[in-house]
């Protein structure tokens, strides 16, 4: 079964940079998009390393007021439009959606590389409105500050992240038809594997929520540009109307950002286990069923914003029960982990790093949906602390474990095994030194976009600032033995974790084609076994 | 030195409100339930990762594809529990959205960047507010330029101020001191700075507090001068030529619409009736009234309706 | 390495069918022709449901306003062009007519009438965006552009003029789909002339063809809305 | 080459242009005559009749696959639901009166008031 590193794969199949920049083959555009976000990574990484050192004084003595603004602001766009939100679907799932599935390709190619420059595009002009003065709105754009009070780009950076929306809707169309209608014979819905299943649900996501943050950005910057009243309360206009478009992308974009990572995970679990995942079709079914309910709890970002009380409980409520697919994922999960045979490789500490936090994470978001205490904690570190947990403790964590999983598969090398599960550590020990005390602090009042803050709280800021510097090294390591290892790494054989799926089946790194015959499917995803002719027989 | 800073370090800010300790309950029950599951979840892992860790001659087992038994346990059981979050939370959500009867009253009007407070007797603070222990005390506010939110710690409470509109916020102090008021809600460049104090007095040092320095109109007189002043009284008055509805006793009074409806003349009605007069006709009468927009301040349409709410009091 | 030997459950087998069923106009990722048309068709439809929410955004924004102003949003209604706005309704029906006509034509193969349905959707297209363009005229002209030389007599001045915002903002996105309808379809009857679409192959209107109704859909919405509220009057 | 979609005849698309600009006329004229608060309701109702005779027969929504049938229908319930429970929170918090077993004086449909007859005409 072990086959020889194949003469010719995508990587080498034609070379120089024009084979790159128009190649319509999904695994090269996966890769485009892993060297873009990766760049944005170290930008919004850097903004927070310097919101963090200038939190270290309770006068914040690093940067003026501004400053510190631009820089939580260039931190959250960054992160959250051009890191989070791509991270996992258009570098994983670009490579490894019709790796998955048995198809050659995407049904879109050119649709898809045209993404990736749309994504490219937008990034320039938010960077451009970062680097020409920058924007201090947040990236949450509250109207009427954004439309009327600050005096700084706005309506470039809204046109950035109107722009690179469009490359989110191409990307979760693409995903969408592909996955309907170019599945491998045998592969019905429930052979899918579950990375599949979360994709479909965070495509579902792109579709129905992207074309509302675009259409409510483009209407903040008619408003700026145009000096017309559509959200302007002088008029009449409602700043919570605002809001609540806001949300419902805003909120589901959270989603968009833990789905793939629960697909991921579901993908590490079984393999390093050994064992079939627990309790498949509940699984697969909650993720859809997180992508439906997250489009109906919006409003938990507005309890105290004036709206209503009645819409005020119905949120709370439906808040709460969007919790419920999320606990059914985190005890399938860890019942995966019984009677198998553990194998604590990287990306398996990763797996078992995200479960821990996205526990925390998903827990203290029940503080969140409990009205009363969202009350006290709302607009305070305690927010910050859950959403990082969520967004980064989750989303990245399940990000890097999906990269060092499929890194042998992505680039035909190994990555040095023992630096990946000592940044796998840094990680986790960094990210919780971290966060954790930011839960403390938001419960004692600090509110978050604070630049100076009551001495009182300077040393669980100082333990935090530390921690992140700690995240800092654990984040870099990969990126430098990763770059390694793609010259000096070992050989990678064609299925190095023995694990199951199409994606397995093809040589590492995969040909242009994917596969020389289109596969067929048997059997559900992680059975570990061998099949009989007669069985392929039967359904070919 | 570190179990030195350990020990000068809070966890929880200081309960100074009815609402602090209400709050705090729920608070302390969620992180039971938390920590249960988050060290059920983490023990289970760690046990399971050493227990079965890479065994010789594994084979793997015709395991079942779930148990559907397991199943619907591990989703009753959080959901049972989240149910009962959500009412606790509620419950005490819904508390927070009714001020008693007798509150004390206020008006706090947020602009970049300072907290400007008026009492009912036309007492002004800016960036603090001074209010009795014992005595709910209710605010109504409202911002000038962009949304502010009025956030006390060591009460629990917190509520945006939105330009073009009334909230309110209510609480009732339990201990005498001194707590921070920050604004929560992201206003611009010096929004860190927008804090102040809520000073909470003993009745008797409150007393005397208001006692101190008196003498400025209160809201109603000063509300009634510009009542004067915008000619209001030539269409709102008593007697036969009245082409607008009479104001004495109509705050919190239930109003006929045209059309039938049927309103609460409350803040945000009165508000309205001042800046867009033509949304709610009261029934009998045209819609003649000219807008105010633009003419009278947050803070004078405060005194507006305090005026009119005093109207009230001299029927009674 | 892991010590249970382990392959997927999964095996490999040629795809039955001969070398031909791939005729050329089939991409290299899909099985088929029937594969490519449905994949194309289902993309179309999705992305027609972004369009959906795109404009959804505005319409909320709409409903909620004119909930809060009724008064404003007739008296700001009033002011618009109603013979106008009925006329070219019936342009924009009659564009999608030609449009289901021009692919119809396209599937039997007949290139002169293909290219004449989508001239003629064109020429319509055009005829709208002209009429259109003359009301805008008049609203500059009438000084009822948002902004600050916005006038408008009345009580209602402040709600009127969201009103005018949204009509600017959803006649004026609305428009936009237009003008990209028009690219589309400029594009489509140089390859109609050519002769590239038929029986076998029509993909490209059919789609295209979609989304020029569902432009015409908007607008049917966007009539009552803006066009008719308070009439009467 | 394409069975599954059978091609609809060229007299079906007139027949339903023709219904298509009478539902125009219809909707132009009834919103000459005073229906109360039904002159909204109306015009929506005849431009849903329109919007489905244009994606049912233009865009051959009856003769295409469920799939396609079922992402018009998810666009329409994510939008209803965008504009639903946003109004449901308009509609409650204008009264400022909440939870007291007071109605809401404003309801779901109140934006369709319009048709409503005022008492006296609009000021100019």
């Amino acid at each position: 079964m072990e086959a020889a590193r194949p003469a010719v794969h995508y990587l080498n199949a034609d070379y120089g940079v024009r084979s790159w920049l128009f190649t319509r083959d999904h695994k090269r555009i996966g890769l485009l998009y892993l060297a873009s976000i990766t760049a944005m990574f170290a930008l919004g990484g850097m903004a927070a390393l310097l919101v963090r050192l200038d939190l270290l004084t309770p006068a914040g003595d690093l940067v003026s007021d501004d400053t510190y603004n631009k820089l939580f602001t260039m931190h959250g766009i960054i992160m959250v439009f051009f890191f989070l939100v791509p991270s996992i679907p258009a570098v994983l799932g670009n490579f490894l959606v019709p790796l998955m599935i048995g198809a050659r390709d995407l049904a879109f190619p050119t649709l898809n590389l045209l993404s990736w420059y749309i994504f490219n595009l937008g990034a320039l002009v938010t960077l451009w409105a970062v680097l020409t003065g920058g924007v201090d709105t947040g990236w949450t754009f509250y109207v009427p500050f954004s439309t009327a009070a600050s005096n700084t780009n706005v309506v470039a950076a809204a046109l950035g992240i109107f722009i690179s929306g469009f490359s989110s809707i191409l990307t979760g169309l693409n995903f969408i038809v592909t996955i309907h209608r170019m599945r491998a014979p045998g592969m019905s819905w429930l052979k899918m594997p579950l990375f599949i299943w979360s994709i479909y649900a965070t495509s579902f996501i792109f579709i129905l929520g992207t074309p509302v943050i675009a259409i409510t950005l483009a209407l903040v910057g008619i408003e700026r540009l145009f000096h017309i009243g559509i959200f302007d309360p002088a008029l009449g206009g409602d700043p919570i109307l605002f809001q609540h478009l806001f949300w419902f992308y805003s909120h589901p974009a959270v989603y968009i950002m833990i789905l793939p990572s629960m697909g991921v995970v579901s993908e590490i679990i079984p393999c390093f286990s050994r064992n079939r995942i627990f309790g498949y079709s509940f699984i697969a079914v909650s993720s859809l069923a997180i992508a439906m309910l997250g489009f109906l709890v919006w409003g938990h970002h507005m309890f105290v914003s004036g709206q209503s009380v009645n819409a005020g409980l119905i949120f709370s409520f439906l808040s709460f029960a969007v919790a419920i697919p999320s606990a059914i994922k985190v005890f399938n999960w860890t019942a995966t982990l019984y009677r198998g045979s553990i194998w604590l490789q990287a990306p398996m500490l990763y797996a078992l790093g995200f479960i821990g936090l996205f526990t925390i994470g998903g827990l203290t978001g029940l503080f969140l949906a409990s009205i009363g205490i969202d009350v006290h904690v709302t607009d305070t570190y305690f927010v910050v602390a859950h959403f990082h947990y969520i967004m980064v403790g989750g989303a990245v964590m399940g990000y890097l474990g999906g990269i060092h999983y499929w890194w042998p598969k992505i680039s035909g090398k190994t990555y040095p095994e023992g630096w990946a599960k000592i940044a796998a550590l840094i990680v986790f020990i960094g990210f919780n030194l971290t966060f954790f005390p930011q839960f403390v602090l938001g419960y004692l009042g600090m509110p978050r976009r604070y630049h100076v803050y009551p001495p009182e709280f300077q040393v669980l800021n100082v333990m935090s600032t530390a921690g992140a510097s700690i995240l800092g090294i654990g984040y870099l390591l990969p990126i430098l033995y990763l770059v390694w290892s793609m010259r000096y790494g070992q050989a990678a054989s064609e299925n190095p974790w023995h694990a199951t799926g199409l994606e397995w089946q093809t040589p590492s790194p995969p040909p242009t084609e994917n596969f020389s015959e289109t596969p067929i499917v048997v059997d559900g995803p992680y059975m570990y076994r061998e099949l009989d002719a007669e069985e392929v027989k039967r359904v070919a | 030195m570190i179990p030195s800073l350990i020990s000068g370090l809070p966890l929880f800010p200081e309960r100074a409100s009815t609402m602090a300790s209400r709050v705090d309950a729920l608070y302390f029950f969620l992180i039971g339930v938390s920590a249960f599951f988050a060290v059920l979840i983490a023990t289970l892992i760690v046990v399971f990762a050493i227990r079965y860790r890479r065994r010789e001659g594994y084979v793997q087992e015709p395991a079942p594809e779930g148990a559907l038994a397991l199943e619907v346990t591990w989703t009753a059981i959080p959901l049972g529990l989240v149910m009962v979050m959500f009412v606790w939370g509620a419950s005490i959500f819904v508390a927070m959205q009714r001020p008693p009867d007798d509150a004390l009253q206020a008006f706090v009007v947020g602009r970049r960047w300072m907290w400007k407070v008026q009492h009912v007797d036309g007492r002004r603070e800016i960036d603090q507010i001074h209010v009795p222990v014992g005595r709910s005390v209710k605010l109504t506010m409202t911002s000038e330029d962009v949304i502010h939110s009025f956030f006390v710690p060591a009460f629990r409470v917190k509520q945006d101020a939105v330009p073009g509109r009334y909230t309110t916020l209510w609480f009732q102090a339990t201990k005498p001191g001194t707590y921070h008021l920050f604004c929560a809600e992201y206003c611009g460049t010096q929004h860190s700075r927008m804090i102040g104090q809520v000073i909470a007095l003993e009745p008797a040092d409150y007393a005397a507090w208001l006692a101190g320095s008196s003498g400025a109109q209160s809201m109603a007189q000063a509300g009634g001068a510009t009542f004067e002043q915008l000619g209001c009284a030539s269409c709102h008055r008593d007697d036969s030529q009245a082409r607008g509805p009479a104001l004495a006793g109509l705050a919190g009074r239930p109003v006929q619409l045209q059309g039938g409806t049927v309103v609460v003349a409350d803040d945000a009605y009165l508000r309205e009736s001042i800046l867009n007069p033509q949304a709610k006709i009261v029934a009998g009468y045209q819609p003649i009234m000219p807008t105010f927009q633009g003419l009278v301040s947050e803070e004078g349409l405060l005194q507006l309706i305090a005026y009119i709410k005093s109207l009230q009091a001299k029927v009674n | 390495m892991p010590e249970t030997s382990t392959t997927a459950g999964a095996g490999t087998v040629a795809r039955p069918g001969s070398p031909g069923a791939r005729a050329h106009a089939v991409a290299h990722q899909f099985e088929d022709a029937e594969q490519q048309y449905e994949a194309a068709n289902l993309g179309m439809w999705v992305f027609l449901v972004t369009e959906v929410l795109f404009f959804g955004g505005m319409f909320t924004v709409y409903v909620v306003y004119r909930s809060m102003f009724p008064a404003a949003f007739a008296a700001g209604s009033h002011e618009l062009d109603f013979v106008l706005g009925t006329v070219n309704t019936a342009v924009l029906i009659t564009s999608s007519l030609t449009m289901a006509l021009a692919v119809h034509a396209a599937r039997a193969g007949g290139r002169g009438a293909q290219v004449a349905w989508l001239a003629a959707t064109m020429a319509l297209g055009a005829v709208f965006l002209g009429i259109k363009l003359t009301e805008y005229a008049h609203k500059f002209a009438e000084h009822l552009v948002p902004g600050p030389s916005f006038r408008f007599a009345g009580p209602d001045a402040p709600q009127a003029e969201l009103f005018f915002s949204l009509y600017f903002v959803l006649t004026g996105f609305h428009a936009v789909h237009m003008v990209i309808g028009l690219g589309l379809l400029g594009v489509l009857t140089t390859l109609a002339w050519r002769g590239r679409f038929g029986p076998s192959y029509f993909t490209p209107v059919e789609v295209s063809g979609l989304y020029w109704h569902f432009v015409d859909l908007i607008w049917i919405f966007l009539y009552p809305l803006l066009y008719l509220i308070d009439r009467h009057h | 080459m394409h069975t599954s979609h059978p091609t609809i005849s060229t007299t079906t698309y007139f027949v339903i242009f023709v219904l298509l600009l009478c539902l125009t006329g219809l909707t132009a004229g009834v919103a000459q005559i005073d229906l109360g608060r039904l002159n909204t309701p109306a015009a929506l109702a005849i431009a849903a009749t329109k919007a489905m005779l244009v994606v049912t027969y233009f865009m051959h929504l009856r003769y295409g696959s469920a799939l396609t049938r079922i992402a018009a229908a998810t666009a329409i319930v994510f939008l209803a639901i965008l504009i639903g429970v946003t109004m449901e929170d308009v509609v409650n918090r204008r009264t400022g009166v909440y939870l007291k077993g007071i109605t809401p004086t404003q309801s779901i449909g109140a934006w369709m008031d319009v048709g409503q007859e005022p008492a006296a005409p609009l000021p100019r």
